[in-house]
């Protein structure tokens, strides 16, 4: 396996994108990202596109090769990928195996997804599965973890709250996130309930986004770029089911981040800024212990330190995470790796942190069995 | 008890006045399962239906509070109990009617009914567990 | 990159399974494939899950990760792809370069499919295409290659016929096959018109079914068999969607075979049996053409020849083909490159051919532009 | 002509008595293009608009004998034309009153008129090639 590097990306604002198909969301991220690359579509050896819904919202397949259409890209192989929440992340582990192991040199990731959309509902596990039958839906998935680690502990429904006001806070400054006015401890509590203790802004909202990026083999990245980003550790795992399931811990982050730092050879000490599922705000709290950014059940306590604000020790969610983007499954995890390039490339703006070299990305998606189906964290690094 | 209405799942439980839930366990390493795996996943052999024990602990829970699918109550919760005989954590719908006294660590027993709808819109028999002891039994 | 070879393989007959869910069809051929292989669940480094419709028609997602669950595999990466009709041979090259690449040490790819669903309608490329909207649904995109090869080559519709009725020769011999019974010619052509000259005899059915393996390098694979199945060549390429498209001739099938046949050291005539993907009877014809099994415009008269039948010179869709046993999608590749393990293996019972030492999967995927979008040429030897 | 429905799909051709397709030209590279695409393809570059010729021959055809999505006529026949003038092969519609003069190689004229719906169910106009000549011209 060869060291792989990143080399372009280009991005929508995450929002409502109402006027523009999912072909168009992905073709213009991707013609951006092969422009930013400073590369031609012909150069590109293979494409990986991500997407969760538009199988079952509006009946459309094999998209990508319509979306690498647009740009361009055609005769290489292209593949559809879904893997809920980490659809993109998926994407870019594969292409990043792709150029690791010499099959391609230059690849394409690419996710898009169109979710503003009348009556879209609960996310679910599927109709088939007796959970769902049985009254499980997402946000009560995330509901009886955070009672869970609020009861063992000793986290209050204002740290939850903390990181939807944090997460804001950085929204403010990232004009590509949806929602970007400043909210309080107060506002956050006070939103109508959707699940005990989880508000209306306590969760992610929807939004239509795309995010596409270029991986080049690093040993031919310096003909196109003075910035090359290395993918320092790339890991994708699926959940291991145990029974008991342990709800106030997730064993899936700590799987799959101990497999990254270790491909990276660094640990959470050297991380700059982390981007994480912050679907809803326990999520986040229980990332910062999965991930090793504090002790198991310091979540609660680590957020009201600010640690993870700008200019704390540990950034986390400086684009505003998805609780101010949204969350266009299929982009998600493309645009958190996307966050990451900026800073490290120094083009972070107001939200730079100065001298950042090292940056994880993590995505987490769809509950079984009281466990994850799919957990990714990668390690980018200058 | 509504013995005319189908349950949300085939083979999941026993209806009748002292329900049981309808788990499986694997000859060969004695695990168990809840709902019934279709070969053991470790020894990938045959396994077999038990009966589950129909009282457990409660070990998290959750409220919903918006509308909810297959016309389930407005407020409903749900919550993983701790079957203790059986070593094993399940997913279950609570007691509608008791939302307002669950706790974690709580003592709940497993009841069936008619909740909601099925996948086919039609009413249907749920199982459920609640922290009131005694009732149909 | 490695060799790599495939160890295990279990497979579902295609055709009604309505009492079975996606979920337990593909827990079923992912137990049959362990139990081949001789392996546990936990020695499985990586799970690919082939599927098409499943989003559309259900609504589910991530479904391989419950489908693997099933049969133990858990915690290891698990994809879920999509590529239209090469839905599984796309999950087989994404495994195939996981272990070629070093990065595991062995994968199961596992293709599965439900379409036996009321009211399924005409494929078609999604409803936000101008081709749909102007009335283009699979059908008519064959039956105008079809037309178009007769006024060019002189094929007859005589002869596309026999594609159907040699391909039921077969599959009277195959048990997993949906369709059994003979038929004929006159019985091909008078059947209900679909699409001229396509009968309804002339375009495959839909099913149900499933399909996995397991693939391992090879320097570890003695230790499971003493029959390890070489991959010798896996290509996965897009449409080059040039225009003018040339509607007479499958240029993706010529570019996917010759680099298969690169990889693999080897050319058609070295070939002992061929699965190719006969949605419709005009479809196997251009395949021998883009394959190399028979000149440009041939491929009526080589069908007539008898050369793709058993016992002639390179028999084609020993199976039965896709027009014998249905299309489940997702299981489709999946299933072909299984029928050319059992035929490298020595275990095709009264389809044998002899000696068979070297076996090609075909298998092409949604149209646009006049072209394909995606095309696979899997090439595996003894 | 009915000028109170919407076209099958927005900007593609402009109708009237001599309707015409809107196609692009890469002025980077003089390639032309059907429908317009977001980018020139090769030079990653803005596109023009250009009406293409309302003239071909047709490449190769076929006719669907089934049920029809979008409540197109039971037969109806499609078909690639070729617009030699621009050196494009277009994928079409074909006139359903002439299915049966259809032939390779035959001289085709660009027609835009009520027939099937659009997405919605609504009734809309569609561009069609057919073997007659004059017409609405
Ligand atoms: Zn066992
Ligand atoms: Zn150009």
């Amino acid at each position: 396996m060869r060291p792989v590097d990143i080399i372009g990306v280009g991005i929508t604002n995450f929002g409502k994108h109402i006027e523009k198909s999912l072909v168009e969301l992905g073709g213009k991220v991707a013609v951006e990202a092969l422009k930013d690359a400073g590369v031609k579509p012909s150069q590109i050896n293979a494409g990986f596109f991500a997407n969760m819904q538009a199988g079952s919202l509006f009946s459309d397949f094999t998209i990508g090769q319509n979306v690498f259409y647009q740009a361009g890209i055609n005769s290489v192989p292209v593949f559809n990928v879904e893997n809920a929440c980490t659809s993109g992340s998926s994407a870019f582990n594969l292409a990043w195996m792709g150029v690791a192991s010499g099959a391609y040199d230059m690849a394409m990731v690419l996710g898009a997804e169109k979710l503003i959309i009348p009556n879209l509902g609960l996310m679910q596990a599927g109709t088939s599965e007796l959970d769902t039958l049985e009254g499980m839906v997402v946000p009560n998935a995330f509901a009886m973890r955070a009672n869970l680690h609020m009861a063992t502990y000793g986290t209050t429904k204002e740290q939850l709250a903390m990181v939807s006001v944090k997460n804001r806070r950085h929204a403010s400054m990232n004009p590509l996130a949806q929602f970007r006015n400043p909210i309080t401890v107060e506002e956050v509590l006070n939103a109508p309930m959707i699940a005990d203790p989880l508000t209306r802004l306590s969760c992610c909202p929807n939004a239509d986004g795309a995010a596409a990026l270029v991986l080049c083999a690093s040993e031919l990245s310096g003909r196109y770029t003075s910035k090359p980003i290395r993918v320092a550790g790339s890991v994708l795992v699926s959940g291991s089911y145990k029974n008991p399931c342990n709800l106030a811990q997730w064993e899936a982050d700590k799987r799959a981040s101990s497999i990254a730092y270790e491909m990276a050879g660094l640990g959470p000490e050297d991380l700059d800024a982390v981007e994480c599922h912050d679907a809803f705000t326990i999520s986040e709290i229980l990332h910062y212990e999965g991930l090793g950014l504090c002790p198991e059940g310091e979540g609660g306590r680590f957020i009201e330190s600010g640690a993870t604000t700008l200019g704390g020790k540990i950034p986390v969610n400086l684009s505003g995470g998805l609780l101010s983007k949204g969350h266009p499954l299929g982009a998600t995890a493309v645009a958190q790796i996307i966050e990451g390039v900026r800073q490290l490339r120094g083009e972070a703006g107001s939200l730079q942190v100065d001298g950042a070299k090292v940056f994880m990305a993590e995505c987490m998606g769809a509950d079984k069995a009281g466990d994850v189906k799919t957990c990714s964290v990668n390690i980018i690094t200058k | 008890m509504n013995n005319d209405l189908k349950p949300v799942m085939e083979g999941i439980f026993e209806a009748g006045p002292s329900p049981q839930l309808i788990g499986a366990i694997c000859p060969e390493c004695q695990q168990k399962f809840f709902p019934k795996p279709m070969v053991c996943p470790q020894c990938l052999g045959e396994v077999q239906d038990i009966k589950l024990s129909p009282v457990g602990k409660l070990y998290t829970y959750a409220i919903l509070r918006t509308k909810a699918m297959y016309k389930l109550p407005q407020p409903y919760a749900v919550g993983w109990v701790d079957l203790e005989a059986d070593g094993l954590r399940i997913f279950t719908l609570l007691d509608p009617e008791k939302i307002e006294d669950l706790d974690f660590g709580k003592k709940v027993f497993l009841r069936v009914g008619p909740i909601g709808v099925d996948n086919n819109g039609e009413a249907c028999l749920r199982y459920y567990f609640t922290t009131q002891d005694g009732g149909d039994k």
